[in-house]
């Protein structure tokens, strides 16, 4: 069941054109990120689903009901801002009342939630502070908390875990997923970390000024990225520029300056193309493609090392080493991938 | 290792308490001084053989404390001073709002609006009102045509009469304080009032409001305080049923001579000023400290 | 050296004072003056605080404010060799002893609307007798000199005396429900205004009305008019008394008493100013009819003002 | 904010409007009795004249007494500018917390004591001084310290809103106390400051009692003038005094609207 | 050479004691991250450096002078404030000179700077805006812009990208490191994300509760964490309970519920302790050590899956695996690990 559908939705700040013609159907329930370059429309999409911005042109509807003429407060949505907006005035605990009392929760009831929702957010005896003695962290899981609390039909979270680390993000984004999949909230869910929202949503939609590139399941989107921007955005990306030679169906045999190359893609390309590979897919050895290059650089990064490869023909391929790999500078290297692991995009 | 909780030494350090010793002179060398005199005055028996006698006595202060009469321009001051007050808030507050998150075109226009009011002469502005508080004037005869009364009804010399105009003289003394305070509030945090299902109401009264209390206060204070010791308007519009404390102290002073008996009336009208005043600011001080 | 300080009131006054009365007291004694504006009361303030140095030299106000001042000591008896032109003032415009002078005279009468009264009034006593004006009447408030006139009147018409306070507030009380006005300029806009259709009017106001086509008519009471007597006295702390002297003595001049008159339709207290007959038909108390004038003495009411202020206050409002 | 309008929002515009109407319509019928054909200041005004603006210029009184009243009215609101301003930064800022209290009340105080009284005090005082009102020294002083409190309060009000992370930036960039306090501070209280010294400014030109007793020999302020003027002579020539202020103070937000855009003066 | 010295810092709000005998030297052009849990003190240590906060005791040292006392804006700094701290009535290119009229540049020089530096965080057609009318993320950069425009000494960034996506990111960490290096300004960078803190640092700073836990290389920090804390902060890792049963320098041999393990470790430890090994350092056969368990749960993360194993003993091990690894819920797994990629922490 559909319950948020964006139809047609333009948006203007003055002259400048920010939302361009989105298009969006959410289900019941489901979660789903917005990721996109900063200042893409991100947050200006959620303020219009809220209701805070009225929109050029365009439907918002929550379910059948169309909802664009409708005041905020009657949109039932619970709406962690990317400033954060907590009530200075209030106590933590206040803030978190405040759309409990609206809902007329009984007194016992609301000191019960919020007690548990505190403890959920790792600030239990953070209840009688004001938002102003709380660090930037502190504050972020307020703002979360004040959303969560209510248990709203339709969540919108505008970067909600930016300034945490880690561990409490990953404590957070679990809290998250785990209410909304208990209560059924309708989640959209802006972030700028792809892994985040690789690993929490059904869907993702990748936005680029004020336009959706894309919009599908996080293993599409990675594998199958219908642009070279989203290919780009969304995890590392290697491209090689190339011309197909030979297409059947989805399987491609392209020319490249560093060689023949087989790849797959969707149906029908030709002309000028390039090859995506993710870095993770190159192994240093020769494979189904294979590559030869010197190493550029080579990064450590605890978990492995980044290896940086200048190909024959100069262009610069990326690939992931075990930490303990003895390539240095200059070393001369071999790179092969598998052709199901390539994915042909047009240029 | 012995620590005392530190204050912010950014500001504890700074050399600043010249910043307020121009006041401190100011208000010190040609208020307070001068006022020794004036209170020293107020003890002085009174004498229609010079300025004031030479004993001295409690006599004025007695006499005022244990008069009936001038506890009721007390109360009739105080009365219309809170009527004021409260009433330039009702109004002032929507103003001041609308004027904060308007993007209307003619914006400038409505500031004009506002100030204007101020920069005509209170004297004028004063008597524009007797042409419209009179028997026969405007708002009497408006009201006639449109059948609301068939008599006039007495404004001019009556303590409405004074309240309507007072309100009209001091509105900008709200709406500007106010203005300021509300254009400092960062919008998104009323949104997020609504966004947790709160009306435009309830955002309002519980987060809008609290956060424009040094608005509030600023402006109120302003016009409570304006109101008490207005003069000019009482005096033209008051007639003696709308008569107040501060055209009572001017009858003492300047109509009658009576300079220790008026200045004893005086003080003893300041120092209610100021109980009142006290109570308001310890009755704010608790909204207050709430705000960062 | 300062220029000698010459005060007197705003609006036609001070215009008066500006462009007729200062070039020709300089021309006549080449002294220069400087004008300033005010009221009989904020002088005494100045006169007061300036302690042994008063920034006035000359006072003028009303007679009765100039008494208090008087009280206090702050004025000095006229030297009348400075000053010949007083021995042609009217009968009783000088004060015993030198004490001060009345220099200017404002008859006050009883104005009423033509077009809202049937019957015009003759007497004081009309104001308590007929109906007609019951609710329409319209009194000074206390702070204005004209209240404390026409409540001395009433003490004489219906007590014992013009210091009868008592008899006064209770017959003063009688007329009411009244309108009260602080100083002429409001009697006569209520008049204008209708809110108002008989009041005790300063002549100067209702002549200017006239002047200006309303309707309304001034009559002498049978009893007499009572007046504003503007009353000037030699400040004592005062620095320039020569001059001051000069000044009081050109001013009751007879031509600038004639001049006055045409301007602001005053009495002329110079018994040698001549008043032309259209003129005397509407400012009929003068010459002889002076003596039509209820005056006062002040320095005696001194001791009660104040009491006699607070008791308005409390009883009339 | 949002985009759609309910009832309630032309219910509250209506309001508004009503009072915007409440504020402006004394003043628009001074302006229309100012050119009255009558001979009285009353409504409904006879016919159309200009003979009222002729006479206010033929008053040369008139236009001293408005000159006097700007310059004192300017000088009062530039002094309390600076020292108001820095006053209120002192007792929200720095002041130590048991004196905070005093001092608000000791700043406040010109508005609690009685103008009348502060006048004859003053009046004593200057005398005292050897000064008396021989010059505009005691006028201007009443002036300054009568409007002091109007600063003082919308400058500690403009402050409570003001976010200090914006002085700690600018100090982290290098700037010292002085230049934080003009390009960070100033820009953010400037509200409270124009507020103040407008209110400053506006008291002050209304001053009456004050003026009344201080004001210099032979000088007048423009209250005092018309005050004496309507006071002998009711008739609208006063009106006439009052358009002009309006149209003055109309062309010249005009001016500043259309060079600096009024709205970025954030009053 | 030493360029900044905290030296026995306590601070205190009211009386809650944030920061507890704060030392830490750092080196001219050192680059140093403060890493640590949402409310640990990172803010409140740079708060305390640039001054804007009094210390309750210790003292602070640029070079060898005594700064405790000294104003803000002697220190010459640079500081990125968590909440950006924008000045709102300045655009953005106001926003930059502010620093730069301060230290008296010509207006000429300024400007070139400021179009400079607004082109390296791709601002370069904002100049104009005011901070209102930017996204999230733009005012983030125009904040970390304007720290780095006047090239201070020294450049204290409190999560200067916590806002950007991962793109931008890796091209301002770019930007920020190359202008560090290019001009040796001693940073200390805050930041929640442990892969940059690895990848930008010549040392990191784990903080917890006010206390320094650790302070090293980025590979002696993750490879040799001094305690349980700076194990699971830092990365992910698998603590697996024991004893020791036996110990040779820096070897160990530890008795567990799931069967012996050698492991390394520092010298000199006995009785209880955890051994600590990296999820990508297990693989899914036997090796040095071996261990047995089941599947719990396999996350799909775009480059690869995260495995949640239970052992025999009920402790939980994560590992990662190839995206297409065909492992499922509830399969048998073996897992091995070689010694030298342990470390055992005393529990
Ligand atoms: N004004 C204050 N009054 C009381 N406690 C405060 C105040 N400001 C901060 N704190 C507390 O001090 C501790 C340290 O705060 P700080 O801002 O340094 O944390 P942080 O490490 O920067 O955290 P984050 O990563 O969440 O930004 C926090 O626990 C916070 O609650
Ligand atoms: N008031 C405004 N006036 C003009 N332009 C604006 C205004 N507010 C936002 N913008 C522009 O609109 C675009 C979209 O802004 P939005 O806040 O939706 O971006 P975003 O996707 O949330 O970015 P980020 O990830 O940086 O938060 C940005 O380019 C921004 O500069
Ligand atoms: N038109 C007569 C003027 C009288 C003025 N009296 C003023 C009283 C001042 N004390
Ligand atoms: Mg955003
Ligand atoms: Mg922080």
């Amino acid at each position: 069941m559909t319950t948020l559908t964006l139809d047609g939705i333009n948006k203007f700040y003055g002259s400048l054109h920010i939302l361009k013609d989105i298009n969006l159907a959410i289900g019941q329930g489901e979660f789903i990120s917005l990721l996109g370059p900063s200042g893409c429309g991100k947050t200006t999409t959620l303020r219009c689903i809220a209701g805070f911005e009225g929109v050029g042109s365009g439907r918002i509807l929550f379910g059948a009901r169309d909802m664009t003429g409708v005041m905020p407060e009657h949109r039932d949505l619970g709406m962690v801002f990317q400033s954060y907006a907590l009530f200075p005035h209030m106590t933590v605990a206040e803030n978190l009342s405040f759309g409990l009392e609206v809902r007329k929760i009984p007194a016992p009831e609301r000191a019960a939630r919020i007690a548990q929702v505190l403890e959920m957010v790792k600030l239990a005896d953070y209840g009688k502070r004001f938002p102003r003695e709380l660090s930037g962290g502190q504050q972020q899981r307020v703002a979360l908390a004040r959303a969560l609390v209510i248990e709203p039909q339709v969540l919108l979270l505008d970067e909600p875990l930016a300034n945490l680390d880690a561990a409490l993000r990953d404590d957070m984004r679990f809290f998250i997923r785990d209410l909304q999949q208990r209560v059924g909230i309708t989640t959209i869910y802006v972030t700028h970390d792809q892994s985040e929202a690789m690993v929490m949503s059904d869907r993702i939609v990748v936005m680029n000024k004020g336009v959706i590139e894309q919009c599908g399941a996080p293993r599409e989107i990675y594998e199958r990225p219908a642009s070279l921007m989203v290919a780009d955005f969304i995890g590392q990306s290697n491209t090689i520029p190339g011309r197909i030679r030979e297409g059947r169906g989805a399987d491609y045999l392209i020319e490249t300056a560093d060689g023949a190359l087989s790849a797959t893609g969707v149906a029908g390309l030709s002309g000028d193309v390039r090859v995506m590979i993710r870095p993770e897919h190159i192994v240093t050895a020769a494979g189904e493609n294979t590559l030869t290059g010197r190493v550029r650089k080579s990064i450590y990064q605890g978990e492995d090392c980044l290896l940086h490869v200048v190909l024959g023909s100069g262009a610069n391929v990326t690939t992931t080493v075990s930490s303990d790999n003895p390539l240095s500078e200059g070393d001369a290297v071999t790179l092969g991938f598998p052709a199901r692991k390539s994915w042909v995009l047009a240029a | 290792m012995t620590v005392t909780p530190d204050a912010p030494r950014l500001h504890r350090r700074a050399p600043v308490w010249w910043m307020i010793l121009p006041a401190l002179v100011l208000l010190v060398g040609f208020l307070i001084l001068p006022y020794i005199s004036i209170v020293v005055m107020s003890f002085r028996e009174a004498s229609t053989k010079a300025v004031y006698g030479d004993g001295f006595t409690l006599a004025h202060y007695t006499d005022v404390i244990a008069d009936p009469f001038i506890w009721g321009i007390v109360w009739r001051t105080v009365r219309t001073a809170l009527i004021v007050t409260v009433v330039t808030l009702l109004l002032g507050y929507p103003v001041a709002y609308h004027l904060a998150r308007t993007r209307s075109r003619v914006a400038s226009l409505l500031y004009i609006c506002v100030i204007s009011p101020l920069l005509v002469g209170l004297v004028v502005r004063t008597f524009a009102w007797m042409i419209i508080l009179s028997n026969n004037g405007i708002a009497n005869s408006w009201m006639k045509a449109l059948h609301l009364i068939d008599r006039p009804i007495q404004l001019l010399n009556t303590p409405l009469g004074v309240t309507i105009a007072l309100i009209h003289v001091f509105l900008p003394f709200v709406i500007l304080p106010l203005l300021g305070n509300l254009q400092a509030i960062n919008p998104e945090i009323a949104l997020a009032g609504r966004s947790l299902g709160a009306s435009r109401m309830r955002t309002f009264f519980k987060v809008t409001l609290p956060l424009s209390m040094p608005g509030i206060q600023a402006g109120s204070i302003l016009v409570f305080v304006l109101s008490i010791s207005a003069y000019v308007t009482p005096a033209m519009l008051g007639g003696s049923q709308g008569r107040t404390m501060a055209v009572l102290v001017v009858q003492y002073l300047v109509d009658n001579f009576r300079w220790p008996a008026g200045a004893a009336l005086a003080i003893f009208m300041a120092v209610i000023t100021l109980a009142i005043l006290v109570v308001y600011l310890r009755l704010t001080a608790r909204a207050m400290r709430r705000l960062p | 050296q300062a220029p000698f300080v010459i005060p007197t009131y705003g609006g036609t006054w001070a215009k008066f004072w500006e462009e007729v009365l200062l070039p020709g007291f300089t021309k006549a004694t080449g002294i220069q003056g400087q004008l300033d504006v005010g009221l009989g009361k904020d002088f005494v303030s100045k006169i007061r605080a300036g302690g042994a140095a008063s920034p006035y030299s000359v006072f003028m106000g009303n007679e009765n404010i100039a008494a208090m001042l008087r009280a206090e000591g702050f004025f000095e008896p006229l030297d009348l060799t400075k000053v010949p032109n007083a021995a042609k003032l009217h009968e009783g415009l000088m004060n015993p002893e030198n004490n001060g002078l009345r220099g200017i005279v404002s008859p006050i009468g009883l104005a009423y609307r033509t077009d809202m009264i049937q019957t015009p009034p003759k007497s004081w006593t009309d104001l308590w007798t007929n109906p007609e004006f019951k609710g329409r009447i319209g009194l000074y408030q206390i702070g204005n000199t004209g209240a404390l006139l026409f409540l001395r009147l009433a003490g004489k018409l219906f007590g014992s005396g013009d210091m009868d306070i008592d008899t006064a507030f209770t017959k003063i009380a009688e007329l009411a429900p009244f309108t009260q006005a602080s100083w002429s300029g409001e009697v006569a806009t209520a008049l204008m205004r209708g809110d108002v259709a008989i009041a005790p009017v300063d002549w100067t106001e209702i002549m200017t009305l006239q002047d200006k086509g309303a309707p309304v008519e001034i009559v002498v009471p049978t009893e007499g008019v009572l007046a504003y007597e503007q009353s000037f006295n030699i400040v004592k702390t005062g620095a320039a008394k020569d001059q001051a002297h000069a000044y009081i003595n050109y001013l009751i001049d007879a031509d600038v008493q004639s001049n006055m008159a045409k301007t602001f339709y005053t009495s002329p207290v110079n018994t040698a100013s001549t008043v032309d007959a259209a003129l005397a038909k509407r400012i009929p108390i003068t010459g002889d009819a002076m003596s039509k004038i209820i005056r006062f003495d002040w320095d005696k009411y001194v001791e009660i003002a104040a009491d006699v202020a607070d008791r308005w206050n409390r009883e009339i409002g | 904010m949002t985009g759609s309008k309910t009832i309630w929002d032309y219910v509250f515009l209506a309001l508004v409007t009503l009072i915007y109407i409440f504020l402006m319509a004394p003043i628009l019928l001074v302006v229309v009795l100012s050119f009255s054909g009558g001979e009285f200041l009353a409504f409904p005004p006879e016919g159309f004249s200009l003979r009222w603006f002729g006479e206010l210029f033929s008053n040369a009184r008139f236009l001293s007494a408005t000159l006097h009243s700007l310059q004192l009215a300017a000088v009062s609101a530039v002094v309390n500018g600076v020292i108001g301003t820095l006053a209120a930064i002192y007792v929200v800022r720095y002041a130590p917390a048991r004196l905070t209290n005093p001092l608000r009340l000791l700043m406040s105080a010109p508005l609690l004591v009685p103008e009348i009284l502060t006048a004859i005090a003053l009046l004593f005082f200057f005398f005292e001084l050897g000064i008396g009102n021989n010059y505009s020294i005691a006028i201007q002083t009443g002036h300054i310290i009568v409007t002091f409190p109007y600063v003082f309060l919308n400058v500690c009000s403009a402050l409570f809103n003001f976010d200090r992370s914006q002085e700690e930036a600018a100090r982290s960039l290098g700037a010292g106390g002085r230049m934080t306090f003009r390009r960070v501070t100033l820009p953010a209280i400037k509200p409270g400051v124009i507020t103040g010294c407008l209110f400053a400014f506006v008291i002050s030109f209304d001053i009456f009692n004050i003026s009344l007793l201080l004001k210099p020999v032979g000088m007048n302020t423009l209250p005092l003038e018309l005050f004496d003027y309507l006071r002998f002579n009711f008739d609208p020539t006063a009106a006439a005094v009052a358009t002009l202020s309006i149209l003055v103070t109309f062309v010249a937000v005009l001016i500043v609207d259309l060079t600096v855009g009024l709205r970025s003066l954030r009053f």
